[in-house]
């Protein structure tokens, strides 16, 4: 334990986002539920890049007698998985206006009675 | 020592942001700290020399996700002025009890950092050593985006491509387009909840003219967006040198196209950019990379083979043409999912909100 | 002739590309620019599978960079089934919307959700998949969303948070296997695992995928969003997402499963069958029991795609060559059924109004045919020889029998039954049940009082459902040879 | 050398002193207006003489001619920020907080129960 | 890592300050009480970050990362003017 804490703490820390993400999936609320989203994909998105790292590591532009470089696929992976992510975000937003333009709320529950009344 | 308290100060605000956004019930007070998260984590993105990532996050954060979450939010929620934090303990517990799940099977994983991990061997030691001399492209995230893994980015501008017509299609069902002659609906919302304080003044795109926009700010945005537009197009094309890309130049231009909305009116700012631009500049995108793709086809070479044009740095030039796509179809797709979210945010004065509809007289 | 591989997702794109311009420029003429690209990936998905017949599985290295640097696409017997069902069932609902209005925005949508699906079938790369599951979704949460009044839009949105953190649990997953073997290709990642089968790392790799695509699948109990996005959606949309996105992430797991962790894996590890067989009896005695008692027909359909989709799951998790071949087998053939009752069904609101069970009371005077058509494709899907949900059913029980898993063959058998009950119920209201003065408030064509015969059923959409019923039992003909061809592969995933 | 060093070290720490100064004026002004004007004084000072150390200990022309830029950038768009948010918050009717010391008590015992 | 480069250690530190001042300044954005109130406390976060990448480009020698702080220079307040248009008042 005290050694993943030492040596893999940015690991922890992307369990925790993740975990909060999750957590914020659970409001009740649809925009904070969108936000949890996102949330909930940074945290996966650090554990790519974390990876990726090497210590004493420069990015990954070469130059000459550069380096050593830090590893440049997951920034390529987070890279297209961030812009999958944003129009994922900007569809969602859309349906949640339109579910406030039909019931007049963006709380789940309220939603839930509007639609089975 | 200074670089791991920087680290663990960083991670620790990563991990306080997060939290105070999920616990602060007024959703619009949570957005505004998860802008915060979102600088706090590109600068995580920074210490794990990300440089693209952390642009990228930078495009995003301060130009589009937040601006895009509070114009939604605008239309959709009153703010409040508590400062209220609620945690729901149950669903708290059976996530950490996951988190801690997923913790235990962390020591399996090579540590960070460690040059010996598989990640640093395999895929990793080849793009650094074949990737600036094969593709010509100093920046390694570069050529494996739009080289080696340019179907994965073919895929990519696929999905922006896909979202804003997607968006188009989910927000037709209010009869919102992007024509901007009928883009300002007068709100056809329900009678229920919304407070029913119309003000008289009806015709949304007429009253602009009656009103005074602040001379500070129309100002500084007229001289601040030129500069904006111009680093975007700079990132776009100095991708392949430096840190950047089509993605994160595209989110800047189509930034300062938001700016120059916000300074001149939305309205007008989309009587300007009319449909054909956007379809222009937003398929063009797409289609430039299909067709460099079916080029290569019909030159007898593989989808989105650059070396069989017979020019010379093949590879370096289809990297940035189609760079350049994507950044066109961002731009375009940016643009329509702000208009599509904000156009008519752009209400009748007196519907902005309701706690100000005495001033706005 | 390998370039057609990846024509077939850039067609699909390309015709999406020209349908929006279109769109915008106020032009109506989506659908024929649809259905000449589908006609082209029926024509391209079989011409692969003509040549994966003849020389076996195809790769193909995308820009000419060779794989496991570039990106793998791969052909095999599996993929190609894969692909012909899928250019063939959305070509079939394209045809069954000819009369429909929708705009050019929505065939492109459509047109990306179908390239998405043959980029799942075709890939030979873990990150590649997760960004066509994310094209299918996206495109799928839109069709969702397109269907009528603010509780369609409700469906769609929970179906995207779902389906979003599904596909993000896949990409964890991802992750941990990146981490530890440094590779994405499939092929390049299983040669890597040897040794590893142990790691708590790779154990985790394999839940977060199978937990990401049981949530695409949908198995229970993560299904809980599938029942409204599936009969919320127009019925064109409820048929191919209901018959293709489901099948894409089943054949995605079993790739994920066979492919990357391979079955010295799964030996090595029982947890993940255990996970896997127990999700998959879930779902399917949860499908059926729940699709009886339901009174939405549309409803009923949705619940028994959970059932059927836990029975395939139930073959994969057996993992030997009978029960997989099965699995495959009703993949295919639950795609062509469930699409077939889809339409049906879309066909009925459409013209009678009628979308509850009751209302389909005495539909067999007012339209034979459709009616009949309904009932082979029921009859089918219950398992009724020679229809093709029948074979499906048979190699996996058999499979099932060889590895003494005897448990699973009562829980099929029982889900069997039921399914029969609810089916044979509904199809007795349509016989033999007195016809209620239909409400002309569910009518959708025009706003004019529903039409009361048969002749008044568009052509195009009473023409797609008898085909497709036709399909169900022609396909039941033909799944032998389709299991012949399936075989080789399928022995190479079990070994 | 240990003259760039002293002078890195002078300008950031006294940098640093003024971004303290805005961010108690944040904290402990009583309203909108005392903190942005707070923020738009002190912290651009603060944060201009960061910069300032930033680019002397990088020595570099390229680095120093970049940090020049966006600092200009800064003087533009954080005072147009600040002005913005006053400006917004004024014709939302956010009044400005008085010197009465009876009204002051008041405002801080309302305040403290928010 | 870094190791004994005095100039290098100051400049660290005064990120760290910074980052501490970030964190600090978040009360005001959970406290409020006006949205403008919060905004405020997320330019000023916004105004950190410049900093805090500058500092971390000119110690740890990565003189690409200064394109994102410029990034962030020239849209910080793109937040604030969205916020103000949106909730609050027509013209800003």
């Amino acid at each position: 334990m005290i050694e993943t804490l030492t040596t893999r703490y940015t690991y922890v820390v992307a369990v925790i986002v993740i975990a909060i993400g999750l957590y914020v999936l659970f409001d009740r609320n649809l925009i904070k539920k969108i936000v949890g989203l996102n949330i909930f994909q940074t945290g996966v998105f650090l554990f790519f890049v974390t990876a990726g790292y090497r210590t004493g590591g420069t990015p990954p532009i070469a130059s000459a007698g550069g380096g050593p470089y830090v590893s440049p696929l997951p920034h390529v992976l987070i890279l297209t998985a961030i812009v999958v992510g944003v129009s994922v975000t900007a569809v969602s937003l859309g349906m949640v206006f339109l579910l406030y333009e039909t019931y007049g709320t963006v709380q789940e529950d309220e939603l839930r009675e509007a639609i089975h009344e | 020592m200074s670089a791991l308290a920087l680290e663990l100060t960083l991670l620790g605000l990563l991990v306080l942001t997060a939290a105070l956004t999920a616990v602060i019930r007024d959703v619009l007070a949570a957005t505004v700290v998860f802008a915060v998260y979102s600088l706090v984590l590109s600068l995580v993105w920074i210490l794990l020399r990300a440089p693209d990532v952390a642009l990228t996050e930078a495009a995003v954060g301060a130009g589009v996700v937040t601006v895009l979450l509070v114009a939604t939010i605008a239309k959709t929620s009153r703010p409040t002025d508590h400062a209220e934090l609620s945690v729901r303990w149950p669903s708290l517990a059976v996530i950490g009890v996951f988190a801690v799940g997923i913790v235990t099977t962390l020591p399996s994983l090579p540590a960070i950092g460690d040059p010996t991990a598989p990640i640093h061997q395999h895929l990793g030691t080849y793009y650094l050593e074949t990737a600036p001399a094969e593709t010509g492209v100093s920046n390694i995230v570069t050529a494996i985006l739009a080289a080696y893994r340019a179907f994965d980015t073919f895929g990519e501008v696929v999905v922006v491509f896909g979202a804003g017509i997607g968006l188009l299609v989910v927000l037709r069902q209010s009869g919102i387009t992007l024509q901007p002659t009928t883009g300002s609906t007068p709100s056809t919302t329900d009678p229920g909840l919304e407070p029913s304080t119309t003000d008289p003044h009806g015709e949304s795109s007429t009253t602009d003219l009656g009103r005074e926009p602040s001379v500070i700010t129309t100002t500084a945005i007229r001289y601040i967006v030129p500069f904006v537009a111009l680093f975007g197009l700079y990132i776009a094309f100095h991708g392949a040198k430096t840190a950047g890309g089509g993605f994160q130049g595209g989110v800047v231009v189509a930034a300062s196209v938001v700016l120059v909305a916000f300074g001149f009116g939305i309205e007008s700012t989309r009587r300007w950019l009319n449909d054909t631009v956007l379809t222009a500049i937003t398929a063009g995108g797409v289609a430039a990379v299909v067709a460099i793709g079916l080029g290569a086809m019909a030159l007898g070479g593989r989808f989105l083979e650059y070396t069989v044009y017979p020019i010379p740095k093949a590879t370096t030039y289809g990297i940035e043409l189609v760079e350049l796509g994507i950044g066109a179809t961002v731009t375009g797709i940016v643009l329509v999912f702000f208009f599509a979210l904000v156009g008519n945010a752009e209400t009748p004065p007196g519907e902005s909100s309701p706690t100000h509809t005495e001033e706005s007289k | 002739m390998s370039n057609l591989l990846v024509l077939l997702v850039v067609v699909p794109i390309l015709a999406a590309i020209v349908s929006a311009v279109g769109g915008f420029r106020g032009r109506h003429d989506g659908w024929t620019i649809a259905t000449g690209a589908l006609l082209v990936t029926v024509g391209l998905s079989t011409a692969v599978a003509s040549t994966v017949s003849r020389t076996g599985r195809i790769s193909y290295a995308v820009g000419g960079y060779v794989p496991p640097y570039g990106i793998e696409l791969v052909a095999d017997s599996l993929s190609v089934l894969l692909c012909v069902v899928t250019a063939t069932v959305s070509l079939g609902a394209l045809l069954f919307m000819r009369r429909e209005s929708h705009s050019n925005h929505f065939y492109t949508v459509y047109l990306l959700l179908i390239a998405g699906v043959f980029g799942l079938g075709i890939t030979g790369d873990l990150f590649t998949m997760y960004v066509f599951f994310e094209i299918t979704g996206l495109a799928a949460y839109v069709l969702v969303a397109s269907g009528r009044g603010g509780a369609a839009i409700y469906a769609a949105f929970k179906y995207l948070l779902v389906g979003t953190i599904g596909a993000t649990f896949y990409l964890f997953g991802v992750g941990y296997l990146y981490i530890v073997t440094g590779a994405l290709n499939m092929a390049d990642i299983a040669g890597r695992l040897g040794g590893m089968y142990g790691s708590p790392a790779v154990i985790a790799a394999a839940l977060f995928i199978v937990v990401g695509l049981a949530v695409k699948i949908p198995l229970f109990p993560v299904h809980t969003w599938l029942p409204d996005a599936h009969s919320k959606a127009p019925p064109s949309a409820s048929a191919v997402i209901s018959a293709l996105v489901t099948a894409a992430a089943a054949y995605a797991l079993i790739r994920v499963l066979f492919d990357v962790f391979t079955i010295e894996f799964l030996t090595a590890t029982p947890l993940i069958q255990t996970v896997l067989v127990t999700l998959a009896a879930g779902s399917v005695l949860l499908g059926t029991t729940v699709a009886a008692r339901q009174q939405s027909v549309k409803r009923m359909l949705a619940y028994s795609t959970v059932s059927q989709f836990g029975l395939v799951v139930i073959g994969i998790s057996i993992a030997n060559t009978t029960a997989l071949t099965g699995s495959v087998i009703h993949l295919a053939g639950h795609a062509v059924m469930k699409a077939g009752l889809f339409l049906a069904a879309g066909a009925i609101a459409s013209s009678f109004g009628a979308t509850t069970v009751d209302e389909y009371a005495g539909l067999g005077q007012r339209a034979p045919i459709l009616s009949a058509a309904f009932m082979v494709l029921a009859l089918a899907m219950v398992g009724i020889p020679p229809g093709v949900g029948f074979f499906g059913k048979w190699y996996i029980v058999l499979g099932a029998v060889q590895a003494e898993a005897w448990p699973v063959a009562v829980v099929i058998f029982l889900s069997t039954l039921l399914t029969l009950g609810y089916f044979v119920g509904l199809l007795e209201r349509i016989y033999f049940g007195t016809p209620t003065v239909s409400k002309p408030t569910a009518a959708t064509d025009g706003g004019t009082s529903p039409p009361q015969a048969e002749s008044d059923v568009d052509t195009w959409k009473l023409a797609v459902v008898l085909v497709a019923a036709v399909g169900a039992v022609g396909l039941g003909f033909v799944s032998t040879p389709v299991a012949g061809f399936l075989e080789p592969v399928i022995e190479g995933m079990v070994r | 050398m240990a003259l760039t060093t002293a002078v890195v070290a002078g300008l950031a720490l006294f940098g640093l002193l003024f971004a303290v100064v805005a961010v108690v004026g944040v904290l402990r002004f009583p309203d909108l207006y005392t903190r942005a004007h707070a923020v738009s004084k002190s912290d651009t000072l603060g944060v201009g003489l960061v910069l300032a150390a930033a680019a002397v200990a990088s020595g570099s022309v390229g680095v120093t001619l970049k940090i020049l830029f966006l600092f200009a950038f800064m003087l533009v768009t954080s005072p147009i920020a600040a002005h913005v948010l006053a400006r917004s918050a004024s014709l939302d009717g956010v009044e400005a907080w008085q010197v009465d010391p009876e009204e002051r008590e008041e405002r801080e015992e309302t305040e403290d129960d928010q | 890592m870094i190791g004994g480069d005095l100039s290098t250690r100051i400049l660290l530190w005064v990120a760290v300050a910074f980052v501490v001042i970030s964190a600090v300044v978040l009360y005001r954005a959970y406290h409020g009480p006006t949205i403008q109130d919060r905004l405020l406390a997320v330019n000023v976060a916004g105004t950190n970050t410049v900093v805090i990448i500058v500092l971390v480009a000119v110690a740890f020698g990565l003189p690409d990362m200064l394109d994102i702080a410029i990034v962030y220079a020239l849209l910080n307040f793109v937040l604030s003017i969205a916020v103000a248009r949106f909730i609050g008042w027509e013209w800003i």
